[in-house]
């Protein structure tokens, strides 16, 4: 087996009735940029949320870096490396953009038990977080408030706190949504780039950027995968293009 | 930005001076409340780093106030009676040093904070209100129907007690100590804010699944916040027993929490200055409003509600605007 | 102990917690559906209390009385939110803590000097005195029967309301996102003055069916207020099965707690020893019992969100 | 007949000023496309419009002026709402969340679940447990539920499988072949240029282009749009 | 001049105790217009007590404080206010630490010793004959000192001692365990709501044992609110309107023509440390302490309850009654049956020093 960096293996994960998660294995190797597409509803946010420690599988194991993290807390998880940026924005919206980016910055260096220092003075922290925000395009933003920025500049803002983490891979939940085409452009040129930093598990439903980035997809129907492949495969698949594609692309 | 620093400073110099006035004057009685204020002010100071940095509101910080009140009047009386405090593998005797008091009530009510903390921060919004209110409540009818020391009549304490080089039963000397304690821990609390903590704090309070996935545990930092909090609250807990050379269960109930939450609130909550604001506002309305008829808490009620209705953000927010003030 | 004795002691606790959810009810409704902690509906409930004494002396008649509760209770709740808790829907709940707060002072001073400092009288309405016999033995007065009965039919009109109408459904899409609710065309402020002046109302009916049994005097919401957080809490904010289930819970461990608990001593200390040490704790025991239940589910028993 | 008309519409967050002027019109039964770049005012002209922030210059609806009314009266004039970012009520659960916008008219909760079937299947389940299509789902429904005159859709194929995306296209249609007048926020110029009759483009908060579909050459775009 | 400072419960829902001592005291110092009187609400709060009696020491330099209602406030006040040499007669709260022990010279009690009135029921269920009363009060220490001063004059079975919660206001509980015990009698000590509230409630429980209580809760103001359910209860009580004392016909009529209600216990004591103070101050100037403290001690004054004299640690010698609740007219009130105690000083005189 090729080692990788991130893997599951058999995730079972029901809510009552509905089964959001059937048996599901993935792997994410080295250097590759893996999306995971699939319906509305097919369970690709539940599973992220079971590979990043926010919600427990009812059965099946989380493998990181070789070691079982089924049991690690979130934080535990994202201290080893695992970086991820939600579906829905969770930015300090009462804090400047540049908080934002320092309190990634802060969690990786693993020390928030400093009370009497200021944390804008730190320069190690403000390297950070200042590469972070010029690689994401938004350092004219630094001193804005969170919640002055626009949906899309939001959007922006959570990769560029998951940058400050030094991870070892992402995990990322619809970068895209809300970018407008340019946007969406940029940040795919961007994702482009950042794989040969960590690898990124990429959940996205613009078919374009996915088609672009990915190495290889795995494609997710009622908590089950029905295929993996490579872009090719995929949409050679009639299964997938019943399920998902339609007949647009 | 700038008017709250002068208003801030202001409100230190009013401190230093009506005092210094009183002094001059002979007005004892206006050194013994301005006195109270910054008693006040400290036990709100250390609410406002769980309310105002950490979000967490508490309505239970009247155990952490009693809990230092205690600690004083355990200890002093002890030592009055030349008994004993602990008489077991090792002794412990009671003391008169407020120094020594001071640590032991900043020491037992962290710990308070971090037990009650642990079992607390599970819960969030409303029900860690409750939950807070719920140990206070507990420890309030512990301490009515506990006889040893004195139950619902309370402990006196004939005598203030001593601080090395100073006459503490010197009104003004006394309240040196308190203000001396008031603006260290305001000193502190701006640092706080600016720390590395105070950040991840912050997130912790606004967004905590974001403050997880970037490695850090918002409820450890919490729980933190709150230790922290409760140590400071006891502290000023013991300079009030001191004060009134006496502590009962009322500094445990439920409206003592809610006075000390009130100070935050009119101050300011989050405001560097918001728990002196409000602690002074409430105490000279107390006073003024007192003389005016029996029925004075009508208008401290509509002087309150004023505040609400026509400052956001309290008494300073009113004065130098809205918004969180750090960045 | 006899038998007898425990199930009227049970019998007891129920009845209180009924007593409680009664409470509790309005305060939940409100604390749910407009996320309001109304420090002052205890007021709200004395002032239903001293609204059915003046009524009930003057007139004589209890259903009077009880209508004079409910429509001042209600007529002030409306009042409140229209001229203090509407500017501050926009606020930092704290904001509105405070109000309430400061409502209290209002309200508690404000009915002392119309009123005056001492307690008021409200008896229980003839048709209504004495005990009645209940299968057992157990003789139970006839009025606390007639509280049970009071708190099950609001009970089960809240839930009504809450679950199935459309004013319940809009009004917790309000609590949602107020903003949203309006933009789809609900005249939310309209909404929020009723839930405020219906939770007002019970707040009212609660203070004059209790005024019968108990003291009718200023401070009078005060316990009662903490006691009816408790039972919300318990049950879960928002939700009126919670607080029924919560309020039950309350009234049984309080009720048996001050039973069995100095029973419990006297196995290891002396009968008067026993007393203190046994009450002390039954004092604590809805406080152990609340920061039981939260501890082990945050949100209450049937509380969804926090 | 125009049914919506700006002209010259400020608005302003606290301080910061975020349209500095802003025209449109939509007639009865036309559908417009609302353009520009991330954070350049197209949500915060939805958000004048209906009335969740106050706003300077003029505003008619129907030959109403909506500036004084409060939001809850201009939505009862026929502005349905599809906000951006969805906000359904978590806590309601999918057929509550419908009963709660209702209003008398062609649609009804039926009605709607024909339109998407899946909101049928999930009728008792909370909003907030949703998946992030659902909820697009639910939130176009709701705001069909108050049986507008003018249906806004800010964003409303963000985060959608493909295949619901050509749902939601099509059901867009059918709506506009109904004669419901449409304001349509969206990043996806090929499915706009098929979706509707008009186009306005936002920069920095003012409208620099204004004209038929078809007149918005790949070099309009280019400039105002980045393309 | 002499200055006198007041510090009572004026606000809030103890203000009904605090109202009737200022207004008695006042009535009594009505025409000493050497007497400077300062007021002052304590919010029932110790802190608040402990401040004002501060300032009143300290800013307005007075000679004498009284007025205290509640014995946790008193405990708060008396020690300290003592210790700075100041004089402190008590209307109503005399805690059995201040009888003891904790003594003063300057520090006088013309009401009572907190036992008093629950020892009063104590003989007076001896003397009835009853052999197995319940008894109940709140657990805190005043709660706890009056079932031992019951104990105290009734040396016989109890069927139950229960403490209630302070605050409480459901009693069913405690009824049902009365109702199932087998008592032959009920005596009780709950202060404030807490006694209309179980009155009320035991009335309507068909449990229809004979009651006994303080008088705290059958006082003036307090019966109006109980109704019939008082009626028939039997409360001790060292004063009643009805006493058979000129100074006392005196003292109710004016106080009726006055304020227009009837006076209450707290009044009574109000009024009676007034005149103790005005007869102390015409034989000396507290600014020469050991005189004026001898003239207080002396109390040569016409109390309203007759006979009074002070013992070795200042608190009151003096005869305790029984009273029945009664309906004159439409007023509740109560009429005095029997004499349960005579000359009763304090249980905690021999443990003070003062000799
Ligand atoms: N806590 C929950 N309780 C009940 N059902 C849930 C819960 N969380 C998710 N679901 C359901 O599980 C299914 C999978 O949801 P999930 O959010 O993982 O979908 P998704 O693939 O991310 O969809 P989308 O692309 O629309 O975001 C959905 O049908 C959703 O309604
Ligand atoms: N709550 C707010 N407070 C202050 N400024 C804001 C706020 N919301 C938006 N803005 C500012 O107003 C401008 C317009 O924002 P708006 O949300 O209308 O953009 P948009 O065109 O909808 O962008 P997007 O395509 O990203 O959704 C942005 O520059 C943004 O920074
Ligand atoms: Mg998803
Ligand atoms: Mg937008």
């Amino acid at each position: 087996m090729p080692d990788s960096v991130l893997s599951t293996h058999e995730l079972h994960k029901a809510f009552g009735a509905l089964r959001a998660s059937e048996g599901i294995s993935i792997r994410l190797l080295h250097g590759e940029i893996h999306a995971i597409i699939g319906p509305n509803g097919a369970g690709k946010s539940t599973l992220i949320a079971q590979i990043c420690g926010s919600l427990r599988p009812d059965s099946g194991r989380v493998t990181f870096l070789g070691r079982d993290v089924t049991a690690l807390p979130t934080e535990a998880r994202a201290r080893m490396g695992l970086a991820r940026t939600f579906q829905t924005s969770a930015l300090a919206m009462d804090q400047t953009v540049m908080q934002n980016v320092l309190l990634g910055a802060l969690g990786a260096s693993g020390r928030p038990w400093r009370f009497l220092s200021r944390v804008a003075r730190d320069a190690g922290l403000r390297d950070t977080a200042e590469a972070a925000l010029l690689e994401t395009g938004l350092q004219d933003l630094a001193r804005l408030r969170t919640a002055e920025l626009s949906h899309g500049q939001r959007r922006q803002l959570e990769v560029a706190v998951a940058l400050t983490q030094a991870p070892r891979a992402f995990v990322m939940d619809e970068p895209m949504a809300g970018l407008g085409a340019e946007g969406s452009r940029h940040l795919t040129g961007f994702l482009d780039r950042l794989r040969t930093r960590a690898p990124i598990l990429l959940v996205e439903h613009d078919m374009d950027a996915v088609f672009a980035l990915a190495d290889r997809i795995t494609v997710l129907v009622y908590g089950r995968v029905i295929a993996t492949g490579s872009v090719e495969d995929i949409r050679a698949d009639p299964l997938v293009r019943d399920a998902y594609l339609g007949d647009g692309a | 930005m700038n008017r709250e620093w002068l208003l801030n400073a202001a409100l230190l110099a009013g401190l230093v001076v009506v005092p210094g006035w009183a002094v001059w004057a002979d007005e004892p009685f206006t050194i013994m409340l301005a006195t109270r204020a910054v008693i006040f002010a400290l036990a709100a100071a250390g609410l406002n780093i769980a309310l105002g940095l950490g979000g967490l509101v508490s309505l239970g910080h009247a155990v952490f106030f009693g809990i230092g009140g205690y600690a004083m009047g355990v200890l002093a009386s002890h030592a009055q009676n030349y008994t004993p405090l602990y008489d077991g593998v090792f002794t412990i005797q009671g003391t008169k040093s407020m120094p020594v008091i001071w640590l032991a009530a900043a020491v037992t009510s962290g710990l308070a904070a971090w037990l009650i903390g642990v079992l607390s921060l599970r819960t969030s919004g409303a029900y860690f209100i409750m939950i807070t209110l719920a140990f206070g409540q507990m420890a309030y009818f512990f301490a009515i129907s506990w006889p040893a020391y004195g139950g619902e009549d309370g402990l006196s304490i004939y005598v203030r007690n001593g601080f090395p080089g100073l006459n503490t039963l010197d009104p003004i000397q006394f309240y040196g100590l308190c203000l001396a304690w008031l603006c260290l821990v305001l000193w502190g609390y701006a640092r706080l804010r600016r720390s590395p903590f105070g950040l991840a704090l912050d997130s912790a309070r606004q967004v905590p699944d974001r403050v997880r996935a970037v490695g850090l545990d918002p409820r450890r930092l919490q729980l933190v916040a709150l230790v922290l909090s409760g140590a400071v609250t006891g502290l000023a807990g013991a300079l009030f027993a001191d004060l009134n050379r006496f502590v009962s269960p009322s500094m445990l109930s439920w409206q003592m929490s809610g006075e000390i939450i009130v100070f935050v609130i009119i101050g300011g909550v989050a405001r560097l200055f918001g728990p002196v604001a409000g602690a002074v506002f409430y105490v000279m309305m107390e006073h003024w409003l007192g003389g005016i008829s029996d029925y004075w808490q009508i208008f401290l009620g509509l002087v309150l509600l004023a505040v609400v209705l026509f400052g956001r953000g309290g008494l300073i927010g009113m004065i130098c605007g809205k918004g969180r003030p750090d960045a | 102990m006899s038998p007898i004795l425990l199930a009227e002691q049970i019998l007891n606790g129920l009845q209180s917690g009924v007593m409680l959810f009664l409470m509790a009810a309005g305060l939940t409704l409100i604390f749910g559906v407009m996320g309001l902690i109304n420090l002052a509906h205890g007021s709200l409930y004395m002032v239903g209390a001293f609204a059915a004494a003046a009524v009930a002396g003057a007139t004589g008649s209890f259903l009077l009385a009880l209508i004079a509760a409910l429509a001042a209770a209600a007529a002030a709740g409306a009042m409140v939110e229209l001229l203090v808790i509407r500017r501050l829907y926009a606020r930092d709940h704290l904001d509105q803590v405070l109000a309430t707060f400061a409502l209290i002072l209002i309200f508690s001073e404000g009915t002392r000097w119309l009123f005056g400092s001492f307690p008021l009288y409200l008896d229980i309405p003839p048709w209504l005195a004495g005990t009645v016999m209940l299968p057992g033995g157990i003789e139970y007065a006839a009025y606390r029967l007639a509280l049970i009965g009071a708190g099950l039919a609001v009970a089960a009109g809240l839930w009504w309301m809450n679950a199935r109408t459309r004013l319940g459904i809009q009004i917790r899409a309000g609590e949602n996102d107020r903003e949203m609710i309006a933009a789809l065309g609900v005249d939310i402020s309209k909404l929020y003055t009723l839930v405020f002046a219906i939770g007002a109302a019970l707040a009212g009916l609660a203070g004059a069916l209790v005024g019968p049994i108990q003291s009718v005097q200023i401070g009078m919401g005060e316990p009662v207020l903490i006691l009816a957080f408790v039972v919300i809490v318990i049950g879960g904010i928002g939700s009126v099965r919670g607080a029924l289930v919560g309020g039950l819970l309350v009234g049984l461990t309080d009720t048996l707690g001050r039973l069995l608990l100095p029973e419990l001593f006297k196995l290891v200390t002396d009968a008067s020893g026993a007393a203190t040490i046994g009450s002390a704790f039954a004092s604590m025991a809805i406080y152990i019992l609340m920061a039981g239940v939260l501890i082990w589910k945050p949100t209450g028993l049937f509380g969804a969100r926090a | 007949m125009t049914l919506l008309s700006l002209t010259q519409l400020t608005a302003s967050y606290g301080a910061t000023q975020a349209l500095f002027g802003v025209d449109l019109d939509i007639a009865a039964g036309e559908a417009v496309a609302m353009m520009g770049r991330n954070g350049m005012g197209k949500t915060t002209t939805v958000r004048c419009i209906c009335r969740m922030m106050p706003a300077q210059g003029t505003l008619v609806f129907d030959g109403q002026d909506l500036s004084r009314l409060p939001s809850h009266r201009a939505a009862r004039l026929g502005i349905g709402l599809v906000p951006e970012g969805r906000r359904c009520f978590r806590d309601l659960s999918v057929a509550e969340n419908l009963v709660a916008a209702a209003r008398p008219g062609a649609w009804h909760a039926g009605r709607v679940e024909r339109l998407f079937p899946r909101l049928g299947e999930r009728r008792r389940q909370r909003a907030a447990s949703l998946s992030g299509g659902e909820q697009q789902m639910l939130a176009i429904g709701r705001a069909l539920m108050t049986n507008p005159r003018m249906l806004i859709l800010d964003e409303a194929t963000e985060g959608l499988a493909p295949t619901v995306r050509a749902e939601i296209w099509a059901a867009i249609a059918t709506l506009k072949a109904d004669g419901m007048a449409m304001l349509v926020i969206d990043k996806s110029l090929k499915e706009l240029r098929g979706a509707c009759d008009r186009a306005v483009i936002l920069e920095r908060g003012r409208s620099v282009w204004a004209g038929p579909m078809r007149a918005l050459t790949t070099q309009v775009a280019n400039t105002h749009l980045g393309l | 001049e002499v200055r006198v400072g007041m510090i009572t419960t004026l606000s809030g829902g103890g203000a009904s105790l605090g109202i009737d001592t200022r207004d008695g005291f006042l009535l009594g110092m009505k025409g000493q217009d050497d007497v400077e009187i300062l007021v002052e609400d304590d919010q029932r709060k110790p802190d608040v007590a402990v401040q004002i009696a501060d300032k009143m020491i300290q800013s307005d330099k007075v000679d004498v404080l009284t007025g205290i209602v509640w014995s946790n406030l008193a405990m708060a006040v008396v020690p300290s206010a003592t210790a700075q040499g100041k004089f402190y007669l008590s209307t109503n709260a005399a805690p059995a630490q201040l009888a003891g022990k904790g003594c003063h010279p300057n520090y006088f009690a013309v009401s009572y010793q907190n036992d008093n009135l629950h020892e009063a029921a104590g003989a007076f269920a001896k003397s009835e004959g009853y052999t197995k009363p319940f008894i109940m009060a709140p657990n805190y220490p005043a709660g706890q000192d009056s079932l031992n001063g019951f104990k105290r004059f009734f040396d016989g079975d109890l069927a139950g001692e229960v403490y209630t919660q302070l605050g409480q206001t459901d009693f069913a509980a405690e009824i049902a365990q009365i109702r199932a015990s087998g008592a032959d009698s009920v005596f009780f000590f709950l202060p404030g709501g807490m006694g209309i509230s179980f009155l009320k409630q035991y009335a309507g429980s068909g449990v229809g044992l004979p009651v006994l209580g303080p008088a705290f809760s059958f006082d003036q103001a307090i019966l109006q609110a109980v109704g019939d359910a008082a009626l028939g209860v039997k409360n001790g009580s060292n004063w009643s309107k009805d006493l058979e004392v000129p100074a006392n016909a005196d003292f109710v009529s004016a106080f009726q023509a006055e304020y227009g209600r009837l006076p209450s216990l707290y009044a009574a004591y109000g009024y009676d440390t007034a005149h103790l103070l005005i007869s102390a101050l015409d034989k000396a100037d507290p600014s020469d302490a050991d005189a004026f403290r001898a003239a207080l001690k002396s109390a040569d004054f016409d109390s309203v309850r007759g006979k009074f004299s002070f013992d070795t640690n200042q608190h009151p010698i003096q005869d305790i009654y029984i009273r029945e609740v009664i309906k004159e007219g439409d007023i509740y009130t109560n009429k005095i049956v029997a004499t349960a105690l005579t000359d009763r000083s304090s249980a905690y005189v021999d443990d003070c020093s003062m000799k």
